[in-house]
């Protein structure tokens, strides 16, 4: 099996047919694009999306929009993406970079894990960054990018138990199969718990298959509407796209706070800036940024790199959070730092 | 301007018309008078439903012209010919079996009040009052798909009155009817002749064209190939135009010498696909070298007891005996394997697979066996081989044996099944309405194999809604009615009007 | 005669012959009466549920119900749910007219009728693969022009039928509704009135049963398939507006997930009526809002087995009451008019 | 659809051959042609260079051994997934539901690949594609049952049990089956044993020479035994199957069963072949993408091989294409929804080409549609 995945070492592709960078105007790419990935002084960075594109408001891009910015930092000659349609091209789409001799390669979800590592034994001198993906055992040119989502759900539940005045809280899942999402539900509920131990939390898992229950916002936003009928007045939008449809749906009801996650969905989802009052984000941007730059001076970790994780600012309703709210955060997260608080939540 | 004889309602000049492969129509000339019944014979395929079809604006013809009243018009569709008073009921009905009758009736010229809304019971007064005018008896508010075919018929001659047509082209419809419904339609186009309608008549019965037409037409291969008047014409020489040779109309057959008991019916009960009980205790004896006519009217449970009979419908009470075996409850492979043999009433449902070619129909249900296929692996070669053989001795008309079954004009559809059923030894053969809507050369084959069938000793059950056919069949004349078989007669003693009584459900 | 008879036995007892919906409607109304009585919250925000969730699947059943009268298959449902709900979010972030949005959604879905309906009535083509070339031209378009970072200016907000939408229950359940539900629901009842009591319905349904019998009466079989499917896809184009303009207020690839096949699904449940697909649409919109409170509850089952709840529950319910449907009799295949 | 082969045989049975076979090549030709036509013009319109895209295209899909080599794996579960779709067509079915099929073949396959141990490979392999193929039987068999004894309209069912199978099969990859080798958090089974997997002839799978043989298999059922003349005569007009003493609802359920059979074979090869274990959502579509695969191969079974190695080139070479050229790859979808507009619209085509049309190439699939 698995040997899609092997390089067509010997047939790598003429120079001429290097990659343009491709969210930019071509032109202006055209004429750097003539630095040769393959050769040392050049410095190149691919990104292969998880099944999903870089525009998914959503882990995907955050993790192109890293590898930008590292690129433009580390003057790159070259930072392109492929999408992955189909999880079975996970290898060969990498493949496409290792051939051209791009120097770091980032591969984005844990389900591109093991593809990952197998690229990794066959192209030792290209360091990967794999988001989301757990290192068992440790490669030296292979970092796992991961985050402690089970900390950011936990602020976000405290946050949304505390702003609560109904004494329900909710929140709107991609699917369990994922760990990261498991992991900010478990971190979420307890969060809330701690504030207050009679909570009612609603929280529901999208019961489709793994190919539909990022991109299904109708079923996001109708489960959002069902959970907000039921009493609840802060929903937890965690499931790329179908999250979005959860937060969208709860700026449409009066009272109703709710709450994004991953990035700082601010950005990404304007639609629900009036319920829109913080993000349980896991920071893959400067993750991917800091990865690159270790990389590109030759002090790449390899195993596991925790990236920062935390709440994003509260933007426009900074007053609707109450002073003794941020006091509480802020105690919640040191002590999560310093080990003095657990969020109950344990992998496996 | 041609013809300014003003009793010219409808002339037809000149019509051609090319379907791929067969010239239907061929530089045809037609007239009809006001008040007059003109009958237009022709064989199979000889092209009158074409023709009738280009009058009626459903084909636009490749060349000719049509008048209507003095006028030359130009027919784009049935629409155009119906505004001009043309109505027309087809060979094959034009009913959606799923709508009522009255529904059928006012479809495409509804009665509605605002907002398009259908007005029923308008509707079903209207069908009513025409059905009272012109002794149509029908209920309009039955679905279509629960009537038999005569009274279905009834519904497509009301849909042309109720369209006020003057023109009214008939295309076989004497074809699913009893004599006594016949008469019945005879009666009907006179009492509209008289109020001023004009009818073109298609039929196969030459004893109905000498009966009541005024004027003949005969096409043969598409070509207008005489006229003549009934005054001056015999059932042999409009046959003879017809199909261009000599043809012996009444089979000549020998006494017949009855055998050993082959199929045995005791109180068979069958239900239709309604659940309503159609075979109410039937029974009947057929013997091998004889051929058994069970006479009766459309839709008295025919259909059910030889379904049940050739295992294509479960019966619910009774037993049937087949060469000593009991054959009640058998699947239709092991019926045929008993060696049954059956001409389906339905040939188009039952009888063949349109899109498989004649070769392959042949082998309908005989495919299975050698030497058509051999350890269930078909032998192309052994079939094709059957289905030259086949088409050649019977005669059926078609370019050739992989011609798909669905490009064949009715008569020639028969052919070949009767060809699939007497080209292999039977026992039993039992034939229900093998003759409908078939002309006359045809018919006087399929009579000539039937009867040779009996003197090869095969026990045959011969179910027809055709009195003639029966009576000119048969040796013995079973009456149905009503689900039972109410009385049995030697032919010597079974004249028409006895068994016409009898039919139509009266004690005799 | 005998036969009339017969057909009156047969109408006179409505009863007995629909005695399986009958008796489940009574079912439904008890439980639903009972759960108000128990928990009126839940119950509340469960059947509000079911009818959001039906609402999508009824305009796409509806957009089948009236192409299949008409003797035109259409599998393309999904698509052309997925490329309208494309368009009336383009029109949404450009006009920032939710009206327009609707309009440009519903002219979308009757382009793509019209194209279904040039393909199978015109080229005769066969319409499985005329309803695919739909589905997959949607999928690679909506996929192809789709640009992230557009943002919609809103979406339609329920509008409160005055003192209806105060009645207990059913006042959330059916009266605080958005524009696009309320439309469905009107449409559901228009359409099976025009179909079974109009003269156009008439029409439709002869061209759908025997093409060749309603055009020796003079309907014209193509213009009146041509006009059906146009219209279907318009409706099915309001199934792609209510996701895009009335449920999520903004587009993502794919979103439309299957809903199209469903709809498809639940027009053959309900015997190809407009009343039928309506109770079949509910009763998914229903297994869907019953799984989703299910999860709240905190029962301990895998999502699966609670996902797969909707899907057993047809089965069942179609193998055990519904059985044999029929099917338009000239649906699917192109008609002929030889000359 | 004529299955007698011509019976003179000599010159114009060589010359008709030749005919034949140019009528059937001519019109896809086209309709691939005109497809990546508009494809073009459409690249060209949204900015791209529709020359290099296609290039980059090729390239990925045959520029090299590998790129074949991955044509051919990504066209092998299409080729079943399209053939299991058009066997059922024959008996005027529509099994929408390969694709659960597929699931449930791919990870019934996984399981007796990595749960049994020490069995031969020459064994081992063989065993799990049967067993798998016999899984998707067993779940086609229950909306042919369904069909036959309760009339529910096996396009519902199917439809219905492609979501159950996803759930089953998430449940299984999430649960039981789940894999427990330290480190992994993924939903997936174990990988296969070595001696479960199916290899690699140079670079062609040997999956796909499987695909190839029950291309032919398929069609010399069909055609040349008597099962397959009574499959077809139950397709093409049940009553006279009946007339003929064929078991239609017996045909029914078998059709159900070898359809679905087919597909759980397609993703039972996916397993051994390609992925090695099975993972959710790694067979997305495949079963789906059968319809459109049947539909362009035109239910012939012959007709499924090239349909699906066209699919399956253009997305081995999406990839390419996105990289050198920066082009979405939903473009190949457009590409693919015209080609088969104009295979189905061959009226155009043949207008195009001058060539005159012949109803018996005409297929009607939806016949079987109204049910009962
Ligand atoms: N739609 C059609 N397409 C191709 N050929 C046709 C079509 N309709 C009729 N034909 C052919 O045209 C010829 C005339 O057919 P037509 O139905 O007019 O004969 P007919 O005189 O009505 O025969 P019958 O007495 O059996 O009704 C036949 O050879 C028939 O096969
Ligand atoms: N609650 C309901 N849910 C779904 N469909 C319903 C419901 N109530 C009635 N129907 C539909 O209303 C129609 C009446 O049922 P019925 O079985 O009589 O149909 P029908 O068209 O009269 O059947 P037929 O004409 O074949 O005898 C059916 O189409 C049925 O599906
Ligand atoms: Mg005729
Ligand atoms: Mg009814």
């Amino acid at each position: 099996g698995g040997t899609a995945a092997e390089p067509p070492a010997q047939e790598a592709a003429p120079t001429e047919e290097v990659a343009e960078e491709v969210v930019e105007p071509t032109e202006e790419v055209m004429e750097e694009a003539s630095g040769d990935c393959s050769d040392e002084a050049v410095l190149c960075i691919g990104l292969v999306t998880d099944v999903g594109e870089v525009d998914d408001k959503s882990f995907n891009q955050s993790a192109w929009e890293g590898a930008q910015q590292a690129a433009e930092a580390l003057g790159a000659a070259e930072v392109n993406f492929i999408e992955t349609k189909d999880a079975k091209d996970y290898g060969a789409n990498i493949a496409l970079f290792a051939d051209q001799g791009y120097d770091i390669i980032v591969t984005v979800g844990f389900a591109m894990g093991e593809a990952t590592i197998e690229a990794a034994g066959t192209y030792p001198d290209i360091n990967f960054i794999g988001v989301d993906q757990f290192q068992g055992e440790a490669l030296p040119n292979v970092t796992g990018l991961v985050f402690h989502e089970d900390q950011s759900g936990y602020l976000a539940g405290v946050l949304a138990a505390s702003l609560s005045q109904s004494g329900t809280v909710a929140s709107v899942l991609g699917t369990n199969l994922v760990p990261p999402v498991v992991a900010f539900n478990e971190g979420y509920k307890n969060g809330a718990l701690s504030v207050n131990p009679d909570i009612t939390i609603i929280d529901t898992y999208h019961p489709g298959g793994l190919d539909v229950a990022f991109t299904d916002p109708e079923w996001g936003a109708t489960t959002a509407a069902q959970a907000i009928s039921n009493g609840a007045d802060v929903v937890f939008g965690a499931g790329g796209k179908t999250g979005n449809g959860a937060l969208i749906e709860s700026a449409g009801h009066d009272g109703v706070w709710c709450i994004g996650v991953d990035s700082d969905q601010w950005e990404t989802v304007p639609e629900a800036h009036a319920c829109l009052v913080s993000s349980a984000m896991k920071l893959i941007t400067p993750g991917v940024i800091d990865l690159a730059t270790m990389s590109a001076n030759g002090e790449f970790p390899g195993g596991n790199f925790f990236g920062a994780s935390g709440l994003a600012p509260f933007h426009d309703h900074e007053d609707a959070v109450s002073q003794d709210i941020k006091d509480l955060l802020d105690a919640t997260k040191a002590g999560l730092l310093d080990g003095s608080i657990t969020t109950g939540y344990n992998p496996g | 301007m041609s013809n300014n004889d003003a009793s010219i309602v409808l002339e037809a000049k000149g019509i051609t018309k090319q379907f791929p492969g067969v010239l239907a129509n061929d530089r045809v000339d037609l007239t009809l008078r006001r008040g007059e019944i003109l009958a237009l014979l022709g064989e199979n395929g000889a092209g009158k439903s074409t023709l009738m079809n280009v009058l009626y604006g459903l084909y636009t013809p490749d060349a000719g012209e049509i008048w209507i009243k003095g006028e030359h018009v130009i027919l784009q569709n049935p629409g155009d010919a119906i505004a001009r008073g043309v109505g027309m009921v087809h060979q094959h009905f034009q009913l959606v079996p799923v709508m009522t009758v009255a529904e059928n009736v006012i479809l495409g010229s509804e009665i509605t009040k605002l907002g398009g809304y259908i007005d029923k019971r308008e509707a079903n007064r209207r069908v009513r009052e025409l059905s009272e005018q012109y002794g149509l008896e029908i209920d309009p508010t039955i679905e279509v798909e629960d009537l038999p075919v005569g009274l279905q018929q009834r519904v497509e001659i009301i849909k042309a009155l109720y369209r006020q047509a003057d023109i009214l082209i008939l295309d076989e419809p004497t074809a699913v009817l009893t004599p006594q419904e016949s008469n019945e339609l005879f009666r009907i186009m006179h009492d509209l002749t008289e109020k001023g309608v004009s009818i073109i008549f298609i039929t196969h019965k030459l004893k109905e064209v000498l009966a009541i037409a005024d004027r003949i037409v005969v096409l043969r291969g598409g070509r207008s190939v005489g006229a003549a008047l009934p005054s001056e014409s015999t059932e042999a020489s409009l046959a003879e135009l017809m199909v261009g040779r000599k043809v012996i109309l009444q089979v000549d057959k020998d006494e017949a010498v009855p055998g050993k008991l082959v199929l045995e019916i005791d109180g068979l009960h069958v239900q239709d696909d309604r659940k309503h009980e159609a075979v109410k205790g039937l029974s009947l004896q057929v013997y091998a070298g004889e051929i058994l006519g069970v006479a009766g009217v459309q839709g008295n449970g025919q259909r059910e007891f030889v379904e049940a009979l050739t295992g294509l419908r479960p019966s619910t009470e009774g037993k049937i005996t087949i060469m000593g075996e009991d054959a009640t409850h058998l699947t239709p492979r092991r019926i045929t394997e008993l060696d049954v043999a059956h001409i389906p009433e339905d040939r188009e449902k039952h009888g063949l697979v349109m899109p498989y070619s004649i070769a392959d129909n042949l082998v309908l249900n005989r495919y299975y066996r050698a030497p058509y296929s051999k350890n269930a692996i078909l032998d192309r070669e052994k079939i094709a081989e059957n289905g030259a053989k086949l088409v050649k001795q019977f005669d059926v008309r078609t370019p050739s044996i992989y011609t798909h079954a669905s490009s064949l004009s009715g008569g020639n559809k028969q052919k070949v099944i009767v060809a699939r059923e007497f080209s292999r030894p039977v026992k039993l053969l039992i034939a229900n309405q093998p003759t409908r809507g078939i002309d006359v050369g045809s018919i006087e084959f399929i009579h000539n194999q039937i009867v040779a069938q009996r003197d090869a000793g095969v026990a045959v059950l011969l179910v027809s809604a055709e009195l003639d056919e029966v009576l000119s069949l048969a040796d013995r004349v079973a009456v149905m009615f009503d689900g039972r078989i109410v009385k049995t007669l030697p032919i010597e003693e079974a004249t028409r009007e006895k068994i016409g009584l009898l039919m139509a459900g009266s004690e005799a | 005669m005998e036969l009339t008879a017969k057909r009156q036995a047969e109408s006179s007892n409505w009863f007995i012959k629909n005695r399986w919906w009958v008796l489940i409607g009574l079912i439904l109304i008890g439980s639903v009466i009972y759960a108000y009585a128990t928990n009126a919250v839940v119950t509340t925000a469960v059947l509000a549920s079911t009818l959001r969730q039906s609402t999508p699947l009824i305009l796409g059943a509806l957009c089948g119900v009236l192409g299949e009268r008409s003797g035109v298959i259409n599998i393309g449902i999904e698509g052309q749910m997925l490329l309208a709900a494309f368009v009336a979010f383009l029109a949404n972030v450009y006009t920032g007219n939710l009206l327009v949005a609707t309009l440009a959604g519903l002219l979308a879905g009757g382009v793509m009728g019209l194209l279904l309906a040039f393909m199978s009535v015109t080229l005769k083509m066969d319409q499985i693969i005329g309803g695919t070339v739909i589905n997959i031209l949607a999928v690679g378009l909506t996929g192809y022009f789709y640009v992230s970072g557009l943002t919609t200016k809103g979406k339609f907000q329920p509008i409160p039928l005055g003192p209806l939408a105060d009645i207990p229950l059913l006042g959330p359940v059916l009266f605080r509704n958005p524009p696009i539900t309320y439309l469905a629901i009107i449409l559901v009842f228009v359409l099976h009135y025009v179909l079974f009591y109009t003269r156009w319905g008439l029409r439709t349904r002869a061209v759908g049963e025997h093409p060749s019998a309603a055009d020796t009466v003079g309907i014209n079989v193509f213009r009146t398939r041509y006009i059906n499917v146009i219209i279907a896809g318009a409706i099915a184009g309001l199934g792609g507006a209510f996701l895009t303009l009335e449920g999520v207020g903004s587009f993502e690839r794919l979103m439309t997930n299957g809903r199209g096949f469903l709809a498809l699904a639940i027009m053959i449940f309900g015997k190809w009526t407009p009343l039928g697909s309506w109770g079949a649409a509910l009763l998914f919109g229903f297994t869907y809002a019953m799984q989703t409170q299910l999860q709240f509850s905190g029962v301990n089952l895998p999502p699966q087995f609670i996902g797969s709840l909707p899907y057993i529950l047809t089965i069942l319910v179609l193998a055990g009451f519904v059985g044999r449907s029929r099917a338009p009799a000239a649906e699917g295949i192109p008609y002929e008019k030889e000359g | 659809m004529t299955s007698v082969p011509a019976q003179d045989k000599g010159k114009d049975r060589a010359i008709g051959a030749v005919r034949r076979i140019w009528r059937s090549i001519s019109v896809p030709l086209v309709a691939v042609l005109l497809g990546l036509l508009i494809g073009g013009i459409l690249l060209f319109v949204s900015g791209a260079n529709p020359f290099e895209a296609y290039g980059a295209l090729i390239k990925g899909a045959f520029g090299t051994p590998v790129a074949v080599q991955r044509t051919l794996e990504k066209a092998t579960p299409l080729v079943f997934s399209g053939l299991a779709v058009a066997f059922a067509f024959k008996a005027g079915l529509f099994n929408i539901g390969a694709q659960g099929q597929l699931l449930i073949g791919a990870i019934v396959a996984a399981y007796v690949g990595f749960a049994i141990e020490g069995l031969p490979a020459i064994i081992h392999a063989p065993l799990a594609l049967l067993i798998g193929g016999l899984a998707g039987a067993l779940y086609g068999y229950i909306p042919g049952v369904l069909k036959v004894y309760t009339g529910a309209h096996e396009v519902i069912v199917t439809i219905m049990l492609n979501y159950v199978a996803i759930n089953i099969t998430d449940y299984l990859a999430d649960g039981p089956w789940k894999d427990l080798s330290p480190g992994n958090v993924v939903a997936r089974t174990p990988k296969i044993q070595p001696s479960a997997e199916i290899p690699i002839l140079g670079n062609i799978p040997l999956g796909f020479i499987f695909a190839v043989l029950a291309a032919i298999i398929v069609w010399w059922l069909l055609y040349r035994t008597t099962l397959g003349y009574e499959i077809r005569t139950v397709g093409l007009n049940a009553s006279a199957a009946q007339y003929a003493g064929i078991r239609v609802a017996r045909m029914v359920i078998l059709t159900m069963m070898i359809s679905g059979f087919l597909a759980g074979f397609g993703g039972a090869v996916e397993t051994l072949g390609i992925v090695g274990r099975y993972q959710p959502g790694f067979n997305a579509g495949l079963g789906f993408d059968g319809i459109t695969v049947a539909l362009l191969g035109k239910t012939s079974p012959f007709g499924v091989i090239p349909a699906a190695l066209l699919m399956g080139a253009m997305r081995a070479g999406a990839s390419q294409m996105q990289f050198s050229a920066g082009v979405a790859k939903e473009i190949t979808d457009v590409i693919t929804a015209f080609i088969l507009f104009f295979v189905a619209a061959d009226v155009i085509v043949k207008w195009l080409i001058r060539q005159r049309d012949s109803d018996d190439e005409r297929i009607m699939l939806s016949s079987g549609w109204g049910g009962n």
